[in-house]
C-alpha cells in the first residue's frame, strides 16, 4: 500500500465505469493537448490542425467513409481482442491471424471455382476458419503447456507475414502482376460491393457492429461468457469445476482469431482485391486494435466507439499527411503518447485514493496461504 | 535512542531480552494492537495466541520492523531501539521466519542463504555462495537443522524449505526469531523436528511462535500471551495450563470441543470406490489398488502424512484424476472417463485443499463465487442467460446463513481472510445438497473459532444424511469427527479403524506404514 | 569455394549481423531476470541510432556516438521502467507502446538526417595475432566491429555476473520471486529499474551500431524489425547470456543464410525460421522437466508488497 | 491566376536518397520554375491509395502523380472518380483519357556501366544487388550483364535479390554476401547507397544508382545512373498549365525518357560521369567491337554514350541477335527491342548467375 502525501491507493471492489470512461476521456485530451505541442513546433498552429482534421474527417463525406473503413478491421479485431483479454489470453496475434485469414480467402478466392454467389460467404467462411486455427496454435500452447501465449502470437505474426510474404514472392505470384509481388486479381465475385466513390466495404462493416453486439451478449450475459472469465481468470478452477477448458477456449480462440480473420477477408475482398505484401495488406491493424481494445476496458460495446476512434485517428493521420504536409510517424507519436497515458491512469482505475489516517504503515509484507 | 548507522557490521548480540512496550497500531477502521507490552527473553519459546484478526501478525510486523507502532516503543535489554525496516531488525538480531517460506523456487538453497547474506560485510561478490556451505554444515550439525546445500528449493518439502529459513535468520545473527504460524504448512512429523530444533536453539535464542494449535502451545511453550481484538487479555508461564484455559482466554468462554456423538444413521452406499490405481503427477503410481465405501450419513477420516496419496484419492473421488485400473461407482452408477463437473452434478460435492488457488476465482466477486457451480442451473441461468438480479439475491442469503464476512457481494474475493474464503467455499458446496462432500483440510489455518463453525457444519450435515469424507493431517480434529478412519500410506490403506479403535499411537504407527 | 571457407564466411557474418542482435538480447536477458518484460525494443534501438547517428554526424566521434546511443536508449526505457514497475502497468502494453512511440517519435525527428552520409563511422578491425588461428580467425578476428569483440566480452561477464555473483543472485532472485529480496530488506523496484535501464542501454547501442557501423546512415525504422528477433533470442537462449551469445550467431546466420541460399530456399521460408525457432524451443522447454532453469517466475507480474 | 496543384505520391520516405528523393529533387525544381503549388505524400502505401487521392483532390491538386508502378489500381480508379484531374502515372503500364504514363530508363546507362565493370573486374566476378524481381530490374540487370560480356566475356554478373526497393541492412548482407563469392565490382537497384558504401569499406568498385552517391564512396564509385525527373515534369507540367493536355486528351501520352532526352545520364554525380580514379585503368584495357574496330574501353564508353544520346540513337543494347542463358533466342537478328518488350523482360542475359525468378523455361 503506497502512500502519497497523507493519502493512500486503496483497491476498489470493482472499478466503476464512469470514472474508468472519465480517465480515458482525460488520456485522450491530454494526448490531443501533447499533439498540438508537436504541431506548434511544426509552426502549425493546433487550433488550426484540428479544425483542418475535424473537417477533413468528419464534416465530408470520403473523408468520413475513410474513417469507417479503417473503422471496420479494428472493429472486428478490437472485439475479438476484448474477449481475448477478458479470459486473460493475451493475444497480440491478431496481426498474423489477419493476414491468415485474408491468404485462405485469396486461396480460395483464386484457386477453388465456386459459383458466384457462393464466392463470398464461402470467403469469409475460410478466412474466418483460418484466422481461428492460426490463433488456436498458441491457444493450445498456452493450455496444454503453459506457454505464454504473448510470446507465441507475437512470434506468428511473423512467421504469418513471412509466408503471405513467401506466398506472393513464390507459389501465388500474379501472372498480370509484372513481377510485382502480388498475386492475380480476385474475380469480379469475389469483391465486397463498396458504397459508390468509396472504398466502404459496408457487408463487412455489418458483420463486424453485429458481431460487436454478439460478443457483447456472450460476455456480459451468458453462462459460457461467465465461463470464459473463470478461466480466464484462474484456469485452476475452472478445472476444479471440471469445466470443458478446451471447449471454452476454443470458442474464445475461434472468436478472436476469426474475427482478425475476417478483418483479413474484408481488407481483401473490399479494398486491395488480390493477396499482396502483408505491409500493405493490413497498415499494422492487429497492433492498433490492441490499444482499442485496451481502451475498450473488458466491454465489446465500449470498442463500438473506440474503434471509430482509431478510424477517425488513421483518417486524421492521412489528413494531416496530405493536408497539414506532416511526417506520417505523427500518428505513431500520437498513438504512442496516448497508449502510455492510458497505461498511466490504469492505477487510478483499480486503486482509488483515500486520506490516510495520521499514521500509517508504510507497506505490509502480508501472506496469504496457498494451502500447500 | 540507539540509531542504526546503515552499513555496520552485524556484531556478536549478547542481549537477553525485547520489549514491545505498549505498541498501539491502528489500521482505518480497525485497532490492530492495542498497548500491548510483550517481552521475549533468550532461553524462552513465547508462544502468542489469539483469533484470527486478532492482531498477532501486526505486532510481529511492528517488531520486525514492517510496521511503525503509531504509539509504543520496542526496548533491547531496556534501552530504546527503533526498527523503522527488516535490515534494522536484522541488525539488531531479530529474525522473521514466515509462515509460508519465501524462497526462491528455483534457486539452490545455498543461493537463497546468499541472497540473504547481501548486507553481509564479509560476504565475498565472486562465488558467493562458497564460504556459506561451511557455515550452514556447521549450524546443522549445531541445531539438527538437516538440509542440502546443493538441493535446489522446488525439490524440499515443506519442513525442508522452513529449515533453510531458520537457517537465514541464524546466518543473519538473530538472537529473537519470530515464527508465525510456523507449524501450519507441516506434516506431525515435520512439527516434531520442528520443536526438536527450536529446543535445541533455546539456550542462547529467544522466539516468539504463533499456532492455532492448542496442543502445540503446552508442548513447546515457556510463555504464552493471549491476544483477543489487540489487546492483551493474559499472559502466562506455561505451568499446568490446560487446552480448556487457554480456550477461554481467547475467545473469552468455554471451548466446546466439537465432538460426534451417537451412531450414525446410514443411507446406504453413495460411493464405491474398488481397487482404484492412479497415477500421481510426477508418472508414478500414487494409488495401488485401494477400496473405500463411503455410506451417507457417516464421516470417513482419511489419516496419512502427506504425499502418501491421499491428493490423488481425493482428486479420484472428485472426477479431478482418471483411474488407471478399477472402478468408481457413485450410487449405483459406474462413473466412468467423466470428469469433475459430471461427479459434481452426481452428488459428489469437494472442498480443495488449496482453497486460494483452487477453491475461488479471486479476482471474481464473492457472489461470482458463489454461483461458480450453478452458474448453468435455473433458475440462475436459463437457455444460456444467467439471471443477476436471482443471483444477487442468492448470495445475500447465503452470505448471511453462512456468516460469511465481507463487505459487500461484489467485493472481490481474494479480499476476504482465510476463515471466510473456506464459508464461501462451504457455502458453495453445500448449498448443491450433495450426497457427498470431500472435504480437505478444510480448517487448515482457521483459529479455533472459525474451525468450530466448520466442524459443527459437518455435523450437522452428517445428521442430515450427506456423507462425508473428511481428509485431514490433525489427528484430533479425525478423531473427534470421523465415524471411521482410514488411514493410507505410500497410496494403499493400511487399516480402518471404528471409532472404538480410535488411538493415537495406532494411527501414528499405521501412518507410517508399520501395522 | 570449398565448404570450409564457405561455412566460416557466414559465420563471420553470422557475427557481424549478430552483433546487433547480441547487445540486445543481452540487455533483455538481464531486463527479464529481473522479472519485467519490455517489448520495447525496436523502439529503444531506433531512439539509439538516431542519436548515434546524429551524435556521429554532428561530434565526429563514433565512439561517443555509441555511448550516447546507449544513453538515449537507457533514458528512453525509463518510461517502461515507470509504468511496469512504479506504476505497476502491463508490461506487455507499455512495451508495445514504447516500440510505436520510439518508431514515430525517431521517425519525426530523423528527418533532418535522411539521406546524410556520415563520414567518421565505427570501422571494423582484425585482430593481430588472433586473427591468424586457422579457422576462428578469419571468422571472428578479421574485419569485426569492434562492439562485435566487446559484445562477446560483455557477454560472458554478463554470464560469470549473473551465475557467479552476489550481483546475479540478487537479479535472479528479483525475477523469480521479488517477495523473497524485498524480504532480505533489498529494493526490489530499484533493482527492476537498474535492469530495464540496463536493457535500455545495451539496446541503444545495438541500435546505434546500426547506424554508426553497420550502415552508417540514417532512415526512419532503420532497425528493420531486429528488436524482434532479439527479443525471440532471450526466450530461444533461455534467459542465459552463454546460450543467447549462441542464439545470436545462430539467427544472424539465418538471415545471412536468406541471402546466399538464395537459389535454393525461399528467403521468406528462411525468415520465417527465428520465429518457428523460438515456439519450437518454448514446446520443448515446456515439455521437458518443470521447475528448473528456464522462465523466471516471475516474470511479466509487477511486484506489489503485501498484494494478495 | 491560381497556381496549378500538383500533388505527389511517393512510395518511400523523400529521403530515401533513391527512387523517391530522386522524385523529390525535380518536384522541387519545378516548384520553383514553373510555380507551382506542390502537395507531398511521402510513404503511400502501394494499395491503398485513394484516400490519398480523395483528400489531394480535395486539398484542390488538379494533377497528380503516383510514382511509383503499384498505384496502378488505385490510379485506375480514382481516374475515374476524378474523371477532371489529371494522373500521371510512372512506370505505368496503361493509359486513359486522364492518365499519362511515364518513365525515365537507365537501360542504356546500365549497358555503359556493364562496359567499365567488365573492364573493372579482377575476378571476373561483377555483382549485382537488386530491388524486386520486376521487368524494369530484369531489364536493367540484363542490359548490365551485356555491357559486362561485350568486354569481358568470361565475367559473370551475379545476382542477389532484397525482393524489397527500401532493405537497407538487406542490401548490406546482399553486398557481404556477393564479396563472399569473390564479386569485386557492384552494380544495384536498392534506394540507399548502402551497397555502395558496403564495397567502398572494402575498396570495391560500385556504380551508384538513381541519385549521385559519389561522397558515399569517392575514391571506389567508377560511374553510375543518375535521373533528372525534372525534365518529364517540367515537359508534362507546362502543356498543362498551357492546355496541351487536359484531362481528355491523355490517350497517348506515355514518356520513355532517355539518354537523349536528357532526363537520365551517366555519372557518380553530375558533375562526375566516369570517377577520374579510374580514367586510366579504363583506358588500359583495350577491346574488339564489329563495328568501332579495337578501341580502349575508356573509349567505347564514350562512343556509346555518344551514339545513344542521339536524337535517333545509332546504337541499343538490346538489339538482336540476343539469346537469354537457357539458349532462347529473344530478340531475333537485326530487330532492336520494342518497348513493350522492354517493360515485359522476364529472361536473363546469359551470363547472369544466380535465382532468377519466373524466369521463362
Ligand atoms: N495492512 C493492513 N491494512 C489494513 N488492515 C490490516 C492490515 N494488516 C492487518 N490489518 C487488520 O489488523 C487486524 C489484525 O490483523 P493481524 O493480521 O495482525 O491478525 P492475526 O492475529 O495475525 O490473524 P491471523 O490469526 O488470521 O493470522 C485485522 O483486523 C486486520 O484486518
Ligand atoms: N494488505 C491488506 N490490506 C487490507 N486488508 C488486509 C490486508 N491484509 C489483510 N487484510 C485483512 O485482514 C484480515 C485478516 O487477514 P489475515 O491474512 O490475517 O487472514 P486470516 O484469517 O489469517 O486468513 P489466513 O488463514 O489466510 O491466514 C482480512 O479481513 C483481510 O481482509
Ligand atoms: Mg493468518
Ligand atoms: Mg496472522
Amino acid at each position: 500500500m503506497k502512500q502519497f502525501a497523507g493519502f493512500l491507493l486503496q483497491e476498489r471492489k470493482a472499478p466503476s465505469t464512469r470514472w474508468t470512461l472519465l480517465l480515458s476521456l482525460v488520456s485522450i485530451g491530454v494526448a490531443l493537448v501533447l499533439l498540438g505541442v508537436v504541431f506548434s513546433l511544426y509552426g502549425i498552429s493546433p487550433i488550426k490542425a484540428y479544425q483542418t482534421i475535424f473537417t477533413g474527417t468528419l464534416t465530408d463525406w470520403s473523408g468520413f467513409s475513410a474513417v469507417l473503413q479503417r473503422t471496420i478491421p479494428l472493429l472486428l479485431i478490437g472485439v475479438g481482442l476484448v474477449m481475448a483479454f477478458r479470459t486473460l489470453f493475451f493475444n497480440i496475434g491478431a496481426e498474423g491471424q489477419l493476414l491468415v485469414g485474408a491468404t485462405a480467402a485469396a486461396g480460395v478466392g483464386l484457386f477453388v471455382p465456386l459459383p458466384d454467389p457462393l464466392t463470398l460467404p464461402i470467403m469469409l467462411l475460410v478466412g474466418f476458419l483460418a484466422g481461428a486455427a492460426w490463433a488456436f496454435i498458441p491457444a493450445l500452447l498456452k493450455l496444454k503447456l503453459q506457454i505464454n501465449e504473448v510470446i507465441t502470437t507475437l512470434m506468428l505474426n511473423y512467421v504469418a507475414i513471412n509466408l503471405v510474404n513467401y506466398l506472393v514472392q513464390g507459389p501465388w505470384k500474379g501472372k498480370t502482376a509484372y513481377g510485382y509481388a502480388y498475386t492475380d486479381p480476385l474475380k469480379d465475385s469475389a469483391w465486397m460491393p463498396t458504397l459508390p466513390g468509396t472504398n466502404l466495404h459496408w457487408g463487412t462493416l455489418i458483420i463486424a457492429v453485429v458481431f460487436a453486439v454478439v460478443t457483447g451478449l456472450i460476455l456480459g450475459r451468458t453462462t459460457e461468457g461467465f465461463r470464459m472469465r473463470i478461466l480466464g481468470e484462474s484456469p485452476s478452477v475452472a478445472k476444479y469445476l471440471g469445466m470443458n477448458t478446451l471447449k471454452t477456449t476454443l470458442l474464445v480462440m475461434l472468436i478472436s482469431g476469426g474475427a482478425a480473420g475476417l478483418a483479413g477477408v474484408g481488407e481483401l475482398t473490399g479494398i486491395h482485391h488480390k493477396l499482396l505484401d502483408p505491409l500493405q495488406l493490413s497498415l499494422g491493424y492487429g497492433y492498433t486494435a490492441i490499444i482499442v481494445a485496451w481502451l475498450a476496458r473488458g466491454n465489446p460495446l465500449g470498442v463500438l466507439i473506440t474503434a471509430p476512434f482509431f478510424g477517425l485517428i488513421f483518417a486524421a493521420g492521412d489528413v494531416m499527411k496530405v493536408t497539414l504536409q506532416m511526417p506520417f510517424q505523427i500518428v505513431d507519436v500520437f498513438n504512442g503518447i496516448l497508449l502510455f497515458l492510458l497505461i498511466a491512469t490504469e492505477p487510478l482505475i483499480r486503486y482509488k485514493l483515500v486520506k490516510a489516517p495520521e499514521q500509517t504503515p508504510i507497506h505490509t509484507t502480508r501472506e496469504t496461504p496457498n494451502g500447500r | 535512542m540507539r540509531a542504526v548507522q546503515p552499513g555496520t557490521a552485524v556484531q556478536p548480540i549478547t542481549h537477553q531480552q525485547i520489549t514491545l512496550s505498549h505498541i498501539t497500531k491502528t489500521f482505518p477502521g480497525v485497532i490492530a494492537n492495542d498497548d500491548v507490552t510483550l517481552t521475549l527473553r533468550v532461553g524462552e519459546v513465547h508462544a502468542i495466541l489469539g483469533e484470527n484478526g486478532a492482531g498477532k501478525t501486526s505486532l510481529m510486523n511492528v517488531l520486525y520492523g514492517i510496521y511503525q507502532p503509531d504509539r509504543g516503543e520496542i526496548l533491547l535489554d531496556g534501552q530504546a531501539v527503533k526498527i523503522d525496516t527488516p535490515r534494522a531488525a536484522i541488525r539488531l538480531g531479530v529474525g522473521l521466519v514466515p509462515q509460508h517460506p519465501m524462497l526462491v523456487r528455483a534457486h539452490t538453497v545455498e543461493e537463497n542463504i546468499a541472497l540473504s547474506q547481501i548486507h553481509h560485510k564479509g560476504a565475498s561478490f565472486w562465488n558467493p555462495v562458497g564460504n556459506i556451505r561451511k557455515r550452514i554444515l556447521e549450524l546443522s550439525e549445531r541445531y539438527g537443522l538437516k538440509v542440502d546445500p546443493r538441493a535446489p528449493v522446488w525439490q524440499l518439502s515443506a519442513g525442508e524449505q522452513q529449515r533453510v529459513e531458520i537457517l537465514k535468520v541464524l546466518l543473519q545473527g538473530a538472537r529473537f526469531l519470530i515464527l508465525d504460524e510456523p507449524t501450519s504448512v507441516l506434516t506431525p512429523q515435520e512439527v516434531q523436528e520442528l520443536f526438536a530444533v527450536l529446543r535445541r536453539m533455546r539456550q542462547d535464542h529467544g522466539m516468539v511462535i504463533i499456532t492455532h494449535k492448542l496442543d502445540e502451545v503446552l508442548d513447546i511453550s515457556d510463555q504464552i500471551t493471549v491476544l483477543r481484538k489487540g489487546k492483551v487479555t493474559g499472559s502466562t508461564p506455561n505451568q499446568n495450563l490446560k487446552k480448556t484455559d487457554l480456550a477461554r482466554m481467547m475467545i473469552g468462554e468455554e471451548l466446546q470441543e466439537t465432538r460426534l456423538t451417537g451412531q450414525p444413521h446410514l443411507k446406504g452406499e453413495m460411493v464405491h470406490l474398488s481397487d482404484a490405481w492412479a497415477m500421481g503427477d510426477r508418472g508414478a503410481p500414487a494409488l495401488k489398488g485401494v477400496t473405500l465405501t463411503v455410506q451417507g450419513g457417516e464421516i470417513l477420516g482419511v489419516a496419512g502424512v502427506a504425499g502418501n496419496g491421499q491428493l490423488e484419492l481425493i482428486e479420484v473421488l472428485t472426477g479431478l484424476r482418471t483411474l488407471t485400473k478399477g472402478q468408481i461407482v457413485v450410487k449405483g452408477k459406474a462413473m466412468k472417463g467423466q470428469g469433475a463437473e459430471a461427479f459434481f452434478q452426481a452428488g459428489i460435492a469437494h472442498v480443495p485443499e488449496d482453497r486460494n488457488h483452487y477453491g475461488i476465482v479471486p479476482n471474481l466477486s464473492v457472489e461470482e463465487n458463489l454461483i461458480l457451480r450453478s452458474m448453468n442451473q435455473p433458475p440462475y441461468s436459463k437457455s444460456g442467460l444467467m439471471d443477476f438480479a436471482r443471483i444477487r439475491e442468492y448470495a445475500r442469503q447465503n452470505i448471511q446463513k453462512y456468516d460469511i464476512r465481507t463487505p459487500s457481494a461484489d467485493t472481490r474475493a481474494r479480499l476476504l481472510s482465510g476463515g471466510n474464503v473456506q464459508k464461501l467455499i462451504l457455502a458453495r458446496e453445500l448449498e448443491s445438497n450433495p450426497d457427498v462432500l470431500v472435504a480437505a483440510h478444510p480448517t487448515y489455518g482457521l483459529d479455533i473459532g472459525a474451525t468450530t463453525q466448520v466442524h459443527q457444519l459437518l455435523l450437522e450435515k452428517r445428521a442430515q444424511g450427506m456423507g462425508i469424507v473428511l481428509v485431514s493431517e490433525d489427528l484430533d480434529e479425525l478423531m473427534n469427527l470421523s465415524d471411521r478412519i482410514v488411514v493410507i500410506f505410500a497410496g494403499t490403506f493400511t487399516g480402518t479403524l471404528t471409532r472404538a479403535e480410535f488411538q493415537r499411537e495406532k494411527l501414528g504407527l499405521m501412518m507410517a506404514g508399520e501395522a | 569455394m570449398d565448404a570450409e571457407n564457405w561455412l566460416v564466411g557466414i559465420l563471420g557474418r553470422a557475427f557481424a549481423f549478430g552483433t546487433p542482435l547480441l547487445w540486445a538480447a543481452l540487455g533483455e536477458t538481464y531486463v527479464e531476470r529481473a522479472g519485467v518484460v519490455n517489448l520495447g525494443m525496436e523502439g529503444m534501438m531506433l531512439v539509439g541510432a538516431l542519436t548515434g547517428f546524429a551524435v556521429a554526424h554532428s561530434t565526429g566521434n563514433p565512439a561517443l556516438a555509441i555511448l550516447l546511443a546507449g544513453v538515449a536508449g537507457a533514458v528512453f526505457s525509463l518510461l517502461h521502467a515507470f509504468m511496469t514497475i512504479t506504476l505497476r502497468a502491463n508490461q506487455y502494453v507499455s512495451g508495445l507502446a514504447l516500440t510505436i512511440l520510439g518508431t514515430g517519435a525517431t521517425g519525426l525527428l530523423g528527418k533532418a538526417y535522411e539521406g546524410q552520409p556520415l563520414l567518421d563511422t565505427l570501422e571494423n578491425i582484425s585482430v593481430p595475432g588472433l586473427k591468424d588461428i586457422p579457422i576462428l580467425g578469419p571468422m571472428l578476428f578479421t574485419d569485426q566491429s569492434i562492439l562485435t569483440y566487446l559484445g562477446i566480452l560483455i557477454g560472458v561477464l554478463l554470464w560469470a555476473l549473473l551465475f557467479r555473483s552476489r550481483m546475479g543472485v540478487m537479479l535472479r532472485s528479483v525475477g523469480e520471486n521479488p517477495k523473497a529480496v524485498d524480504a532480505q530488506g533489498l529494493n526490489v523496484t530499484l533493482i527492476r529499474y537498474a535492469a530495464v535501464v540496463f536493457g535500455g542501454f545495451m539496446a541503444g547501442v545495438a541500435g546505434g551500431f546500426f547506424s554508426v557501423a553497420y550502415r552508417p546512415s540514417w532512415t526512419q525504422g532503420t532497425t528493420g524489425g531486429v528488436g524482434w528477433i532479439a527479443l525471440a533470442i532471450v526466450i530461444f537462449g533461455r534467459w542465459n547470456p552463454l546460450y543467447v551469445m549462441l542464439g545470436s550467431v545462430f539467427f544472424g546466420a539465418l538471415y545471412v543464410l536468406s541471402f546466399r541460399l538464395q537459389e535454393h530456399i525461399s528467403p521468406e521460408l528462411l525468415n520465417m525460421m527465428p520465429y518457428l525457432c523460438v515456439i519450437l524451443v518454448l514446446v520443448l522447454t515446456a515439455l521437458g522437466k518443470k521447475g528448473s532453469g528456464g522462465v523466471p517466475e516471475a516474470l511479466g507480474t509487477p511486484y506489489r508488497r503485501g498484494e494478495r | 491566376a491560381d497556381k496549378l496543384k500538383v500533388g505527389w505520391l511517393y512510395i518511400g520516405p523523400a529521403g530515401d536518397y533513391g527512387w523517391t528523393y530522386a522524385h523529390d529533387q525535380a518536384r522541387k525544381q519545378v516548384e520553383k520554375t514553373l510555380g507551382v503549388e506542390n502537395l507531398i505524400v511521402e510513404s503511400v502505401p502501394e494499395a491503398q491509395a485513394v484516400p490519398y487521392i480523395d483528400q489531394l483532390v480535395k486539398q484542390g491538386a488538379k494533377v497528380i502523380f503516383a510514382t511509383s508502378f503499384g498505384y496502378g489500381p488505385s490510379v485506375k480508379e480514382a481516374a475515374k472518380k476524378y474523371p477532371d484531374v489529371i494522373f500521371g502515372w510512372a512506370t505505368g503500364v496503361e493509359r486513359g483519357p486522364n492518365i499519362a504514363n511515364y518513365m525515365a530508363d537507365f537501360y542504356q546507362i546500365y549497358y555503359l556501366n556493364g562496359l567499365m565493370a567488365g573492364a573493372l573486374t579482377k575476378t571476373n566476378k561483377v555483382g549485382y544487388v537488386a530491388a524486386v524481381p520486376i521487368p524494369e530490374v530484369k531489364r536493367h540487370i540484363n542490359a548490365f550483364a551485356m555491357g559486362v560480356a561485350a568486354v569481358n566475356p568470361k565475367a559473370t554478373v551475379n545476382v542477389t535479390w532484397l525482393k524489397g526497393f527500401y532493405d537497407p541492412n538487406g542490401a548490406k548482407e546482399a553486398t557481404e554476401s556477393l564479396i563472399a563469392q569473390k564479386v569485386d565490382v557492384f552494380a544495384f537497384t536498392e534506394d540507399t547507397p548502402t551497397v555502395a558504401q558496403v564495397a567502398d569499406k572494402k575498396g570495391l568498385v560500385s556504380f551508384g544508382h538513381y541519385s549521385p552517391m559519389l561522397k558515399y564512396a569517392p575514391k571506389t564509385m567508377a560511374s553510375g545512373q543518375l535521373v533528372d525527373w525534372s525534365i518529364v515534369y517540367t515537359d508534362f507540367l507546362k502543356k498543362v498549365q498551357n492546355g496541351t493536355y487536359t484531362s481528355k486528351n491523355l490517350q497517348n501520352v506515355d514518356y520513355w525518357q532517355l539518354l537523349a532526352d536528357k532526363a537520365v545520364m551517366m555519372g557518380a554525380d553530375e558533375k562526375t560521369p566516369i570517377n577520374p580514379v579510374f580514367k586510366a585503368k579504363l583506358q588500359a584495357v583495350k577491346v574488339k567491337t564489329a563495328d568501332l574496330g579495337t578501341l580502349s574501353v575508356y573509349d567505347l564508353v564514350m562512343k556509346r554514350l555518344a551514339q545513344m544520346s542521339k536524337k535517333n540513337p545509332s546504337f541499343d543494347p538490346f538489339k538482336g541477335p540476343i539469346v537469354d542463358r537457357k539458349g532462347n533466342t529473344v530478340i531475333a537478328k537485326g530487330k532492336v527491342a520494342t518497348v513493350a518488350e522492354l517493360t515485359s523482360i522476364e529472361w536473363a542475359a546469359k551470363n547472369v548467375v544466380g535465382n532468377w525468378p519466373n524466369e521463362p523455361k
